[in-house]
This record gives structure tokens, C-alpha cells and sequence, in this order.
């Protein structure tokens, strides 16, 4: 009989037929009946996962789904790939043995507000800091939407909901400044809202090695419907958004006008000249600082002081978990040669009956 | 009992001997005990030993608490037990006397090291008085032997320090021991010589103390007579000694080669399951994957995840952590994956006593589950037969794709025994063929007409992408469905898949004749001390028979009739009867349950005694 | 059957009805179907009903996962479930009749919306044709109406938009179906009334719709009959409909004011226990601190942490949740501390059908923890039965304290029928003396003699101040200890005290002679259905009778004996058989299951066949 | 029968008793054995603990302290007080349902780096992020030590342990990253090597309304010895801690010879002289800003780049969970009227039958 054969390539293969032709969104597609409600932000984020999935020609049978409970955890029936929606909150964790088990598949995690942020923010933050290479998307809708409208982590202060009927009484978190504070190294927030910027953010973090968590702000028709109405408001978009762009100056409002700028530690709204593509005293937006500090700043400004921010806060590179862990097991085989089972077994004291 | 002068001396033949060392944790107890128990092996005779490790944190020096004792049982027959009391004690303190004297043998030997029976180590025994002297002692055969001082002097060319030197007592004890036992000191001091190949001189201080131990026993008038225990008759073949917990690991690594896929193995730290975690981090070099994960949960998931992406997934922990494994079980068994389990028992509930041994979490194993749930239960018997139970685990996790609880205790941990090393070339082939593009009419949920067992279709494979979970799911299809029809079918092939597979295992085997007065039932560590006793009582005439049950879900054909073919049946268990419930439940046979639930394993004698007492009430 | 005529038409005379109100989730049927029961409550009838809600999602208008449906089954004697068929159906689109239909009795009568059958919707609801045009529902008599159109028409004058307008066309159907069964509009417009108190225009528009409805079925040809069920004779006394999850929150609220301690309720939301969270969360004035915790692990944690700081401290969930208290409940059960865990079961495993209804989590609750580690176990009968249930499950938590596990389930939590209101000062008195800084000799695990309860010591009182947790406990003084002796006494204390309460309960109760050929024996939302079969088969003169548990464990006293007195003992559970194999691993009686395992309860007539064919086989 | 009273004093009432003398250490000793390693870290911050709640006066009887499990969890056993050794990581959710049931109590949390970073981390989170007022004592080891010395969250990229025989290959998480970024309202951290130090931030802990989280480092002397040396050790105290002070510039060294500047949002070590009391360019402490970012740099510094920043890094003020808990049931109350039962049962549509 044959030894086992560790399978470790350095980089993932694509399969020869994939090679062959551009894959298209419709690749993506299953025929499952989607069962968001009409109006959903869900939908818009599907399309452009989908899309984003061809662009970067991620092979679908090296390409793994894998989502805990909730609306948006339904994805991966959606996505014609190989796909595993598990229990509440534990998918970063099933996620981790996958990468383990087969460092060539592409492993993204869906996550929902309640699932990654309530019952699995142990593992979301966990597998963050190890940096396994997954991309985590987490749809913010600030409810629990599949158990009908209670209030989730990331509800603001005061939201009245079937739990909260005198408006609730918790801090929201924030899922970026946890995210940072766990040492990720891929950060991003986008919206439902504008799909050529989700598509876009979805790009990066899918060309990322290692872990990358994006925010998506996701409108919940039903039971949290205009959480994010003035970030989502095309109209308003250039006073509430903030474009973050690796190396620019942070700038927003009509025509740039405004920056954000820091005193004492604290983040303030300056006014610019509209017309200066350099401004002097503002910050400017670096995703590969040493430290979170600066993303951790932007993370945190908030309506109405301040605009939401939107982009990648932070890209920065580190070995993964996955990369560490099989190259302790090369080097072991390199150090050992390949595990022997009578070597193994014959280990230490043995002694002969005859 | 043969009896022959030697130097002056008796020397006696015994069949059996157990014997304890039990000092301050930092006294190496636990080194000279397994070096002894390597000798005895190395001299042909059969072994089973104990630890008792202080509990948890290391307790101050000299105190109760921190007392570490090793003890073994070696014979010239078959030995399955660690020996229900010890006939030599080697004390290194008095704390280490305390703590061991209620389980010495009446008569037995104690060996003392005098020099520590001072008032202050005397105080932290919390002795009143010196156990020496006040008379208490006056049932056993007492030896008192000025240990710290004739090391100190036996070392002292070594150029060690002193405090070094004083490290060496034990070796002491231990030639005092190999005289006592007729061993000789020259495997010992071989394998000083490799131990210490960087530090010479610490290797001949212990050599010299080791001598000096043994040639004090020689020729003190202290020792009268001492004892030769036979080699006992095993099975031919290559032996090493293991315990539970290494065989576990063993037979993990093992199984996943004959499947030929990598072994993740996902776990958090916990007692008394963490040498299993300790022991495969360790061998990378068999592609083995050790995840410590953030708690049981994750541990749980991610065995889950990588059994789902084409790895042999498992998972370890005690108790607590099964209990926190609960919910991913469930998923496992709804999304038919392959997993091992492994439930390393210690007494509970709750955090319980967790360096002591108990075998309640039967219940949890077969029954703690949402939902209809069943999944596979199997329990190893001794230490050396978590090997095997291992690869079985592993071997029906792949076949039928499904859980397996593999239960163990704390005392198949932590005890030790010969293992009889297989033949890597004869060990069977466990490799799963996995659908592939060209696997006609594939569906995730087709099942296979045999084993009823879904296909394992592995990410990486083109054309087979398909999407699972924990909602139910269409037969054959896999698609997400509430069908009532559908669910009910369902649910009767999980369960009928589990139900097969006692087709696959070897049938219920009675030890002893297959029908009499009284059948022992046990599961578990309890094997040793219920063969022990059965096979007493068989010496003295009785129509007592024993069978013992290593798969739990399903039981193996033919466990009812062996139940019924006996007048009675007594089910000796470390809980309040958990295997009694669940035999009667699928039986309705009448059985009596004997309990012992106190943190620690049946003695033989103890069983022997019930054995009579059943026999006689009618 | 009496018939009378009335302005034209027969007037039959029934004793029972089932009717079905279906149609989209955005149709508004579950507010008329509850009407609907309410006026039939108002007139002396007896009820039960069940909603059909669509699962999870909402999913788009008019598809066939998109169906909202209300059954009610009322009637003038006894009425135990929600009603095996309906005679009358009322499809507000061709989903609505696509889903109801395989339901709905042979020659029953179906309203439909006619203006809803368009191709468009047909379509969405997967017919090939026209289903009012095929002839497929030759065997019913099927009354298309225009419900849209005359809707339209009977609310113009409301002067609101035509969308808020055709949002009362459920009170158009609802004004048809009272006409059919001779029941007043005039308490829904009383109730009307004060619901819109402050949008008159829509009171008035859905108050013409009703009306218009009414007039509608009383002046068209297509009914030619209409039908009068007599009031029922029920116990003396107030009455409302309760839900089980509404009598839950009741029954614990009732219950902490008798026990004069504040409740905390700590929960992580998950169907179908969620009104649960919601109800409770609405009764601050009650002082009920409800958590939203961040998971099921925190919540009972938190429970617990309540119950140690004196408050009742409960929690519920379903059994995903219940697994991931595992642990926790091991604590509880290690520190005897007063808990209630809510288990409103669905199907499983895993994730499963989380909007369907099973039993499956028996053995869970039973068995699913680690070591030895009992506690109660509580199954309410009917959803007015969630109430005495409730308080039962906080009487024994703190009289004994322990943990309580209460058993409920999707059919229940959802199904409404009758509660008789109790009289708040006949209400048994709960309070639970604690001991202060006078009580003598004060010890953390002195236990009551009569109830082996230990003295609930609350933090806050002056010289009580002590240490519990986890770890197994000297008996009396609660310091940690791992001696061997007192392990097994702490065991079988904790064993004892929860099997002694069985002394404290009602004693089972056959409902039916005490002996006879066949026994019924329950538990949980089964109780309707079997005491229906079971009626109705005393009524045919089958020697049968009812056993239904709702204690668990421990189990009542005498259920052996009334296992015995039968020829046969059947057990119907919505699961593979879980209390058939507990009832046998108990007493060793041999027990037929009855399994259903479909999401769905059992229907009367199933268990009618199952007792035929159980009487006819030997 | 009367109805029952919800107990809900404004203030903790202290006991008769003891408000008649002051407490001392020995009032909160216990007969328990210790059960520590000779020489474990856990015995200074023990002594300390007691000695300021004898300080602060903390009613015994008033007071709880509520651990997981591990060596340190095993503390409420050696405060003479009420205490719950509860079950691994819980402890915080533990705590706050003795809380809100009774707020009157002051309730200590004591955990591990294992039990509140590892399988606890959920619940660590939420209970700050709540704000429950809560003192969380976290003794970071950096290493498993009842389990006999697998690594921990906090454990050094790279430590050989038991479980990572060839060293660890993971990130390791920083507690006060994580608790700023939960939005804790006070965060300090001190060592147990510097009881003056332990027993005043303990105290400013104990003053604290809100959830109050200290890490303390401590050293495990059998699994991890040396973990902290180098802050640890007296000689070198002035090179490697940096004191906080709330409104003090921030410097370190030989006679406070060099501070801590920020550049681009990225911190740096600058000379200054010794002799300025006020230098300039350099940052100064302010533990009450709005915006956790100072904090949240300075607990991010790390040897041997920077020195280890002990002290108080934030202290704001928010309502606690409790307040607001208790707050919403008082408004019913006074709104609706104390729960009456009879109302309850008959409320909605109801019918007599007679
Ligand atoms: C163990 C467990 N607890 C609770 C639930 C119920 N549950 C399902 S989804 C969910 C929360 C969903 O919220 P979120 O993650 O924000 O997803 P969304 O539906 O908003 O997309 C909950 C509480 C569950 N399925 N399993
Ligand atoms: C559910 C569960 N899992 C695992 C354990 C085993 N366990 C006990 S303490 C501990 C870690 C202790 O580390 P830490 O919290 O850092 O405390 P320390 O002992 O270092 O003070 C572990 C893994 C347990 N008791 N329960
Ligand atoms: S409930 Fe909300 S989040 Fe869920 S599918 Fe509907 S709109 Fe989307
Ligand atoms: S193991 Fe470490 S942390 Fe635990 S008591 Fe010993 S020295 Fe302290
Ligand atoms: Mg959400
Ligand atoms: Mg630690």
C-alpha cells in the first residue's frame, strides 16, 4: 500500500476546462428558488458576488461557501459552487478546518450581524487574528432578520424591536473596530446601496491573502427598513459617504470640501478647498500603516457628526494560519522525512516476547 | 511460593506483585515508576500501572496535595488491573505514607525515607505524631531507610550541586526496588546513558545513587527476603508500553494512513484529554493537522469543516466539552460527515472532580442531542485497546460518513499497559472511494445500497458542487426541503444507516461459557478488574461469564440472547447504572446494576464480592 | 344533523367545525382567523386553533411559500385539537387553495377569490390551469366570489386610496364565514372600533367590508345553507385565548409574583420560542428583567447567575439552544441553584424545520448532559397548559432547588384555545423561606430534610457570605472536595432529591377506566389528539384508556402499576419512540411506539386506526 | 398576599455592622487552602484585592466575586465574600445576571487569559459593550495553567508549549485592544509585580461605575515563568513601563527622558529633557476622551520597541446596563402601575362562562 500523499502546492490550481473560458456571473447561479423578501439588500450583494466570482476566475469547484444562520446565511444555496450553511455562528469556525484540510479552495464565510457579531463573535475574532485565509463577509442589517425583527449587536441605541418594545439599551458594536482590534489584516465596509463599489471591495478582498472581513450595510425591507438611509441615499451620497483611497487625502462633501482631520487624538471635520488636490492638514488614508490607529479613527466616525466611511481601511500583509501550519508540517517532513508507522510505533521502549 | 537462599537471604516466587512510589511531585515518582514498569517488561512479565498525579495545580512541597504516586502491577500471568492494593510502598515523605497507606496490602512492605520524618515535613502531613514511632504502623513490615542522606553520600562524587544531587533520590528507591524484585540495575543505567548522552554528570550521579540503592538492599540486614516474579506467557511479538491517551493518538494517526487523507485534529485544551492534543502536535511529520481551537465549539466546527473538505476530522475533549459539542454533533449527523469525537470521561457533573475517573457521560454519548440524532458510541476497553478503538473509530466514521463518540475515562488515560505493536503493512485499507465528474448520476444524497452512507464528494472535485447544512434536506437530492413525507424518511434512513452497522462488527462475545448462573456486563475502563473477577470466580467453580461491550450504538447481534442465556446479569458501571437503563430499554431484560461512583475504579476484590453476593441471593 | 330554514336558506345544526382561512402573509389572515375564534369563544364555543405560517422569509406575494393560513376548529363539547381536516376553506388566491387543499375534508366547502385566479398568480402558484375551470375540484363545493371586486366596491366611500382599501378584503371573507356559521359581526365591529380608535376612516372601511361580506353570503344563491354550533358546556368561569407561548410568559410572570422575587429572563431569540422573549419583554411592570443575551450559553448562564443573586431566573429557547446549555444546566444542577430552561422544541436535528413541530428533544432533556447530573423534567399538554406548566416548572426550581426543564413545542406555541382565567388570589403561595443571619447553624449544603433542598442563601445577606461552583462539594459545608466517599453521597443526594419529588406531584391519572385492553400513554401536545381517538373509541366501547404524562422526570408515582392493569400499552410520540424506550429502561413492561416524525401533530384519526388495528392484532 | 417590592435603592446601602469600623485585609481572608503554585503571580494581586476592598469598604456581604475556570479562577474561593466558581469563560455572563437581578451588589469578575480571551471572549465583549457595572480582574499568564501549560490567546507568535511543540503560529490578541474596541468604559492595566501600582488602579476599578476591565500581567511560575520580565522587573521599571497619568504628558526612561509623540497616526519614542515638567510635542494623557484612539495606541505598544504602558487608559461615563434595565422597569411602573396580576390574565378580549 501506498503512503498518504500530503497534497501541498503552493498556489491553487484552476481546473483546465475553467482555464479554458472567461467564467460569467451566470456560472455562479443555481436554480434554487431565492427566498429573500422583495426588496431585500441581500440581492444586490449576491449579484455582485456573483460577478466578482467570474471576474477574478475563482474555479467553482475550488471555491467553498460557507455561512452560519440567518436570511443572508442562506447564500451559498444561491452560489453555484461548493457550499456549507452550518449552525448559528459557527462559520468562521467550519470555515478554519476547511482551509486546513485544503489549503487550495477559496473559503468564503456569510455572516449576518446576529450570527458573527452575537453568538460567533468568539470565532469571527478568532480566526481573524490567526489571519486564515478567508473572506469573511458580514451583511450588517443591524436586526435579526430570519427570527422576525429582534435587536441585533449592531442596533442603535434606543431601536424599539419585538425585544425592545421601550427602545433597546445596549451600545452597538462596531464590526470594524472590533475586526481591527482583532489584528485583521484585510478591512473593509461597502453597501448594498452601490454595487460598483461592493464590487470593487469584493475584488480586493477576494485578491487578499488571508483573512479579509468586509462590512456590507444591507437594508432590511421588512424589519429594519432605512437603517442605513442616508448613507444609501444616492443623493445625499457626497456628504455622507466617505470614499476612503489608499494614499489620498481623506476628503469628502460637495466637491471635496470638507476633510477629516485629527487634534489631540480626536477626529474633526475640517473645510477644504475644493480645488486642491493636495490639502494640507488633513489625514491621509494609509491601509498599510504599521498600526490600525488610523483605520480604527475612520471606523469610528458616524453620522451626524460625521460622514460613514466606505472603502479599505486596512490591507496590510502577514503569513497565514494555513501557510504557518502546513510549513511546519513540511518542515517536519523535511526534518523527519515522511511519517513511518513502524518508525512510529516502535518509538521509545519496546521490547520482544518470543 | 518457591523459596531458595541467595546471599544470605530468601528469595521468594510470586506470580504477582503490585508496588507504589510515592513522593512530592518533584521527587520524579513518576519517572522511577515507569522505568521500573519498562523493566519488568523488558523481563517478560505482563504490566498495568496507575499514576496519581496531584490534583490540578502544583500543591507546596511536602503538603498532602502535592503528593505523586506511580503505582504497578506486573505478574506472570495475565494482569489487568494496576493492582487492587500495593504490597510495597516506597514513601519518599511522610505526606506520600498518608496518602498511600489506607490502599497497602495488611502486611505489606513499607519502605521510608527516614530523613524526611522531621516535625516540619511531619506538620504539612498534618501527622500529629511520627507515624514511625507512635506504633501506628504496626501491621505492615516497615523499612526505614536513610534515603536522602546515603544519596547524598552515594553522589557525591559527581561534582553536582547539592540541591542536583538531592534530585537523585529516587534512583535510590528504584535499586532498592530492582533488588527487592530481582531486576537488574544494568537497563536502567543504559537508559540513563541515552537520557542524560548532554549531561554526564547528571547520568552518573543518578547511576551511582541507583547502585548505591540497590547494593544497600543487598546487604542491610534491613531486608530478609526478596521475590521473583516469572515472565508471564503473551502472545509473541513486539511490545512497548502505552497509555490510553497515547494509544489514542497512535491509532488516530494510523487510521487516517489506511485512509490516506490528512488528520485534522481540532481541540482545546482540557483534563484529562490534553495528552492526545500534546501527543499528535508532535507528529507533523504524518501530515497530521493540529488545530487548538478557541473553545469546544470551534473545535467541533472545525473537525466539521475538514472532514467536509476530505480530511479525517476529529476532535478530543472530556466532559464539559462534549457537552459544548452538542449542537455541532447534530449538524454532523444532519450533514452525514465523518468525525471522530473523543471523550476522554472524568467525574462530573459540571466541572466535578477532573483528575478523577467516572464513566457517566454513556447517556450524554447516546442520547444528549436535539432532534433525532443517532450517531455511532464506542468505548475502549483497556489502555492499549484505545489503539484499536481509535482506527475502528475512524474506520465507521469514513465508511457510513457519521459521527463517532469514542468514550475513554480519565483512568485508561493516565494507566498503562503493554501494547502489542501491529504490523504497519497488515493494518486493513480504509481508503473511501470518492465520486469523481465521471461518477454516474451523482447527488449528494444518493446513499449507498450497502452501507446506506452519502457519497464524499470533496471540494476540489469538478462537477460535483453541490451545497449541505443543517436544514433538512429532499432525500436523494440534498435540495433544502420541510416535506413531511420526505422528513420522516429521512429521519428513518440516519437512523437505519447507524442500525446497519452492527452487521459490520463483530458480534457480542461472551469470555467464559455462553450460558450460566450470572453474566457480567460491562463497558470501558471497568474490563480489566470484571475479566480479573471473572476469572477468580471461574478458578473457584463459578458459572460466571463476562461479556464486554466495545460498540454502544448499535450494540452488536447477538447481545440479547447472551443477556438471556444467563439466570442473571449484573452490569458494574462507574455511574448510577447508565448501562443498565439502555440495555433494559432495548431489552426489557431484568438487570442488576453495581455502582461505584467515587472518582475511582472498581477494585477486583470489590467485583469478586459482588460476584458472591449475586450468586447467593436468589 | 337538525335543519331549519331561515330567510330561504337551510340552517344545519353541527356540533363541530373546522375552518381554514388562507392567503398570502400580506392578506391579513391570521387577524381574521382570530377574530373569528374570538367571536366563536363569544358565543360558548369551544376552540382550538393553529396558524400555517409561511417559513422564515417572507417570501414574494402570491407564490406558494408566500401562504399564511389560520385553521380554527370550534365546536359545542370538548374540542382538543385544532382539527383534522377543514370542512371550510377560504383561499384568497390560488397558492392559498394550492397549499390547503390536500387538506381540506372530502365535499368541503371552499371559497375562493375568484378575482385573484388571473394567470399572473396561477402561475406563481405553479398551476398549469385554472383550477376553478379543470374540473379538479369536482369533489368539493367550491363558491367563487369577487371578493376583490366587491371590496372595492364596499369600501369606496372610506374616501382611502385604493391600496388601504384592498387591504380589507380579509374582512370581506370574514363577513362570509360569519354569515355561514349564524355568528354576529357586531363584537368585530365593537372590536374594530377600538382597535382603529385613531384612523376612523379605516375602522369604517374595514367595518363595510365586513358587513358587505355578511349581506353578501346572506343575499347571494350560491349558499343555500348555513350552520349553527351550539354553545359547549364548559366549566364555569372567565375565559381568553391564550397561545402556548402567551400561557409561558404568563405562567412565569404568575408564578415569580407568587414566589415574591423578581423574574429574569434571559434569552437569545429562535423560533418558536421567540414570543416568549417578546411577551415577557412587555411586562416591565411586573418588575421582569428581561436579557436579550448574546447567545443561549449566556442566557441560561445569566439565569443562573439571577437565580444565585435570588431572583427566578428562567430562560428559554428551542433545541439548538437547549444543546448549548448543556453545560450551563450541569452547573445548575452541580450548585442547586433554582432555574427554568424552556425547551419549545421543533423538528430536528441539527437546524432542521425550524418551523415545524416535533418531540424529538425528550431524550435531551432526559439524558443530554455530562456525568451524573439529574433534574426535572416538565411537558405542558395543551397550550392553555403552558400556564399551570410554567408555574409548576418555578414551584419545584425553587422549592427544590434545581434546575427545571419545561417542555413545549412549535404545535403548542403556536395553537390557541381557551384559558380559564385563574383567580390571582387562589394563586398557591410560592414563597421560599431563605435563610438569614439568624438561622442556626447555617451550611451551603445543609439540605431540608423533608426536601433535601439546600437553604437558598442569597448574596445580600449579612453572614451568610459562602462559595459554590462547579466542583463537587463536601456534603454540609460546600468546600470543594474530591474524596471518594463523599462524591458518591453527593451523587446520590442529588439523585435522591429529584427522585423524592415524585412524592410531590399528582399521581398519575388514567383518564378512562384504570384497566383494560389498551392503555394510551402521552406526553406533551399529543394530549388532544389521543384524548379525542380515545373519546371517541370509549364511545365505540373499546376498552381503552389515557395516560398523559406531564412529569417527566421524576415520573409520577403509579405509573407502573397502570402499565400493567392494561393488556397492551401504545405510546404515540412525534418522534422515533424516546419515551417508549424510557418507560422500558424504568420498568421493564413492554411498550409499542407510535411514531410520527413528519413536522406535523398527529391527526385524530391516525391514532383511531392506531388503536383499531392495536386491539385487532394480537 | 402582599405584593412583592422590587428593591431598587438608588445607592448600595453598606450594613450596620460594618459601617461601624474600618475593614481590614484579614476581614476578606478565608480558611480555604490556597491552592497555588509556590511562587504563581496570583498570590500578590490575591493580597491586594483584599486589602482594597477593605479600603473601599465593600460590604462583605454585599460583595461577589463570580470566576470561570483555571488557576485564577479558583480566587473566590480565598475572598471571604459571596463568590461562584462558575464554568469555563462564562463568568461575565454570570455576573451579569447577578447583577441585574440584584445592582445593589458589588460583583467582581475574576478570569484568565484562557477563560475570558479563549473560550470566554463572547461574553467579555458583551457585558462591556452593555456596560454592565461590573469589575473584570483579567490575570494574563499568557499560557493555559491549570490545564498545565498549553498556549493562550496572549501567548508570544513563536512560544513552545505543550501544544506547540514547534512554536505557536498565531497572532497574539492584546486584551485592551479588545476591550476599547468593545467600548469598555474604564481600562486599565497593572502587574503583579508592583503591588502599590495593583492596588491603585484596583481601587480606581472599585470606584468605577460601569464595566471596569483590568488586565493584570502575572506571572506563571511554573508554565510561562518570565512572561513579563522585563516590566516586571524593578531595575529596569523606569525603561520598560510607561506610567499613565490622566492629564500628564506621556514619557518614560531615565528620569522621564523620552515621550511618546504620534506621527501619521503611527507612534514614536522622542528625547525629551528630563527637567521640562510640560515638554512639548509630545502627547499627554487624557483617559476621559470621547474617542477611545488614544487609548487604544497606547495600549498597543509593545517591547522591545516601546515600553509597556500601565495604568488607566480610559475612564468615561455611560449609563450602565443595570441603570437602564431597572430605569425602563421603574418608567413602567410609574407609567402602567405596579404589575397587577388580575389585569394581566384578563387583558384582551376575554368571555364568561356561566
Ligand atoms: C443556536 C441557535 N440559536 C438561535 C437561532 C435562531 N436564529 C436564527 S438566525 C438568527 C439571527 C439572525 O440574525 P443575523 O445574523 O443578523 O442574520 P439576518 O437574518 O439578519 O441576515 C437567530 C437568532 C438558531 N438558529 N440557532
Ligand atoms: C468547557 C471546558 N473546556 C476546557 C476546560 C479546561 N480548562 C480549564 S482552565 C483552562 C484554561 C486556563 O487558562 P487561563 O484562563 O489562562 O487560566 P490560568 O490557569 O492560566 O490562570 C482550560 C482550557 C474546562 N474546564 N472546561
Ligand atoms: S427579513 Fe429582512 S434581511 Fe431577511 S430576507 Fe427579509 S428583508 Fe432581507
Ligand atoms: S500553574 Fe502557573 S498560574 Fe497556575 S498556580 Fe501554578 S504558577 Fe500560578
Ligand atoms: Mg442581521
Ligand atoms: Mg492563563
Amino acid at each position: 500500500m501506498s503512503n498518504p500523499t500530503p497534497v501541498l502546492p503552493d498556489r491553487p490550481e484552476t481546473s483546465a476546462e475553467d482555464c479554458l473560458r472567461q467564467l460569467t456571473r451566470r456560472d455562479f447561479q443555481t436554480t434554487q428558488e431565492i427566498r429573500w423578501c422583495p426588496g431585500c439588500g441581500d440581492y444586490s450583494i449576491l449579484a455582485q458576488v456573483q460577478k466578482v466570482l467570474a471576474t477574478v476566475g475563482s474555479p467553482r469547484e475550488n471555491t467553498v461557501f460557507v455561512s452560519g444562520i440567518g436570511c443572508s446565511s442562506r447564500f451559498p444555496y444561491y452560489v453555484n459552487t461548493y457550499g456549507f450553511h452550518t449552525i448559528h455562528g459557527r462559520a468562521p469556525a467550519v470555515a478554519t478546518g476547511v482551509k486546513c484540510a485544503n489549503p487550495d479552495l477559496s473559503v468564503w464565510v456569510v455572516t449576518g450581524d446576529g450570527d458573527s457579531l452575537s453568538i460567533g463573535t468568539n470565532h469571527l475574532i478568532h480566526c481573524l487574528r490567526r489571519n486564515v485565509d478567508l473572506r469573511i463577509l458580514l451583511f450588517n442589517n443591524r436586526i435579526y432578520g430570519l427570527t422576525k425583527g429582534q435587536y441585533s449587536p449592531t442596533s442603535d441605541f434606543g431601536l424599539k424591536t419585538k425585544s425592545s418594545p421601550l427602545g433597546t439599551i445596549e451600545q452597538p458594536i462596531s464590526p470594524l473596530g472590533l475586526a481591527l482590534a482583532a489584528q485583521a489584516t484585510f478591512v473593509a465596509r461597502t453597501i448594498y446601496a452601490d454595487p460598483p463599489h461592493l464590487a470593487r471591495i469584493l475584488e480586493a478582498a477576494a485578491r487578499h491573502r488571508g483573512a479579509a472581513f468586509v462590512e456590507i450595510l444591507q437594508n432590511c425591507r421588512v424589519f429594519n427598513e432605512g437603517a442605513f438611509e442616508n448613507v444609501a441615499s444616492r443623493a445625499e451620497a457626497e456628504q455622507s459617504r466617505l470614499l476612503l483611497e489608499h494614499g489620498k487625502p481623506i476628503r469628502f462633501g460637495l466637491g471635496g470640501s470638507k476633510g477629516i482631520a485629527v487634534r489631540d487624538m480626536e477626529p474633526v471635520v475640517v473645510d477644504v478647498n475644493p480645488d486642491d488636490p493636495e490639502p494640507e492638514g488633513i489625514l491621509r488614508h494609509n491601509a498599510q500603516a504599521d498600526s490600525p490607529a488610523l483605520a480604527s479613527l475612520l471606523a469610528a466616525l458616524m453620522p451626524p457628526a460625521f460622514p460613514t466611511a466606505l472603502g479599505v481601511f486596512r490591507d496590510v500583509q502577514r503569513p497565514t494560519y494555513n501557510e504557518l501550519l502546513i510549513g511546519q508540517i513540511q518542515d517536519s517532513i523535511k526534518r523527519r522525512g515522511r511519517g513511518d508507522l513502524r518508525k512510529l510505533f516502535n518509538a521509545g521502549t519496546t521490547w520482544q516476547v518470543d | 511460593m518457591d523459596t531458595c537462599p541467595t546471599n544470605g537471604k530468601q528469595f521468594v516466587e510470586v506470580q504477582q506483585a503490585t508496588v507504589r512510589f510515592a513522593g512530592d511531585s518533584g521527587d520524579g515518582m513518576q519517572l522511577v515508576g515507569s522505568q521500573f514498569a519498562d523493566i519488568a517488561s523488558l523481563m517478560g512479565n505482563a504490566i498495568r500501572s496507575i499514576p496519581d498525579f496531584p490534583s490540578e495545580i502544583r500543591a507546596p512541597v511536602g503538603t498532602l496535595a502535592g503528593v505523586s504516586g506511580y503505582q504497578l502491577n506486573f505478574g506472570d500471568e495475565e494482569i489487568s488491573t494496576p493492582g487492587d492494593s500495593p504490597f510495597v510502598l516506597v514513601a519518599m515523605n511522610p505526606a506520600a505514607l498518608k496518602v498511600s497507606l489506607p490502599d497497602v496490602q495488611p502486611g505489606g512492605i513499607i519502605i521510608v525515607n527516614q530523613d524526611e520524618f522531621a516535625p516540619a515535613n511531619l506538620a504539612k502531613a498534618r501527622y500529629p505524631a511520627n507515624p514511625l514511632e507512635d506504633g501506628s504502623l504496626a501491621g505492615y513490615r516497615v523499612i526505614p531507610v536513610a534515603i536522602t542522606q546515603l544519596n547524598e553520600e552515594a553522589t557525591r562524587p559527581s561534582g553536582l550541586s547539592g540541591s542536583q544531587r538531592a534530585r537523585c533520590k529516587n534512583f535510590f528507591a528504584l535499586g532498592i526496588v530492582l533488588w527487592l524484585y530481582d531486576r537488574r540495575v544494568q537497563p536502567v543505567l543504559e537508559w540513563l546513558m541515552t537520557k542524560f548522552r548532554k549531561t554526564p554528570e547528571v547520568m552518573a550521579a543518578n547511576g551511582a545513587s541507583l547502585r548505591a540503592g540497590y547494593n544497600f538492599a543487598n546487604t542491610t540486614e534491613l531486608f530478609r527476603v526478596h521475590y521473583h516474579v516469572a515472565p508471564a506467557q503473551l502472545p509473541k511479538g513486539r511490545y512497548r508500553r502505552v497509555t490510553g491517551n497515547e494509544a489514542l493518538a497512535l491509532g488516530c494517526i494510523a487510521a487516517a494512513h489506511q485512509v490516506e487523507r490528512c488528520l485534522v485534529y481540532a481541540s482545546y485544551p482540557i483534563t484529562p484529554a490534553s495528552e492526545v492534543l500534546h501527543e499528535l502536535a508532535r507528529h507533523k511529520e504524518f501530515d497530521v493537522r493540529v488545530i487548538q481551537c478557541e473553545d469546544e465549539i470551534a473545535a467541533c466546527c472545525a473537525a466539521i469543516g475538514a472532514s467536509f473538505a476530505g480530511a479525517v476530522g476529529a476532535t478530543g475533549t472530556s466532559g464539559p466539552g462534549l457537552a459544548l459539542k452538542t449542537e455541532a454533533l447534530g449538524l454532523a449527523v444532519m450533514t452525514e460527515l465523518p468525525l471522530v469525537a473523543i471523550n476522554v470521561q472524568r467525574a462530573g457533573p459540571s466541572t466535578g472532580m477532573p483528575t478523577k475517573t467516572e464513566q457517566a457521560d454513556l447517556n450524554m454519548a447516546l442520547y444528549g442531542r436535539h432532534g433525532e440524532a443517532p450517531l455511532v458510541v464506542l468505548a475502549a476497553a483497556t489502555p492499549a485497546d484505545c489503539f484499536p478503538m481509535a482506527f475502528e473509530a475512524v474506520r465507521l466514521a469514513t465508511r457510513y460518513m457519521t459521527p463517532v463518540i469514542l468514550l475513554s475515562d480519565s483512568f485508561l488515560a493516565n494507566s498503562a499497559e503493554a501494547l502489542a505493536i501491529p504490523d504497519p503493512d497488515r493494518l486493513p485499507d480504509l481508503r473511501v472511494a470518492a465520486p469523481t465528474k465521471d461518477t454516474p448520476n451523482f447527488a449528494p444524497y444518493r446513499r449507498d445500497a450497502k452501507t446506506l452512507a452519502r457519497p464524499w464528494a470533496i471540494p476540489g472535485t469538478p462537477g460535483l458542487e453541490h451545497r449541505i447544512g443543517g436544514l433538512e434536506k429532499e432525500d436523494v437530492t440534498g435540495v433544502v426541503t420541510y416535506d413531511a413525507a420526505n422528513h420522516r424518511r429521512m429521519v428513518e434512513q440516519r437512523a437505519r444507516k447507524i442500525a446497519g452497522i452492527a452487521d459490520d462488527i463483530p458480534p457480542a462475545k461472551v469470555e467464559g461459557a455462553p450460558s450460566g448462573d450470572l453474566l457480567m456486563v460491562g463497558w470501558g475502563s471497568t474490563y480489566g478488574a470484571i475479566a480479573a473477577a471473572v476469572r477468580q470466580a471461574q478458578a473457584e467453580g463459578r458459572a460466571v461469564s463476562h461479556l464486554h461491550l466495545r460498540h454502544l450504538n448499535p450494540l452488536p447481534r447477538g447481545v440479547e440472547s447472551a443477556l438471556r442465556a444467563f439466570r442473571k446479569v449484573l452490569v458494574p458501571e462507574n455511574n448510577t447504572g447508565q448501562l443498565s437503563a439502555y440495555l433494559r430499554s432495548q431489552f426489557s431484560v431484568p438487570i442488576r446494576p453495581l455502582t461505584k461512583v467515587e472518582g475511582r475504579p472498581f477494585l477486583i476484590r470489590e467485583l469478586r464480592q459482588a460476584i458472591e453476593e449475586t450468586l447467593k441471593h436468589e
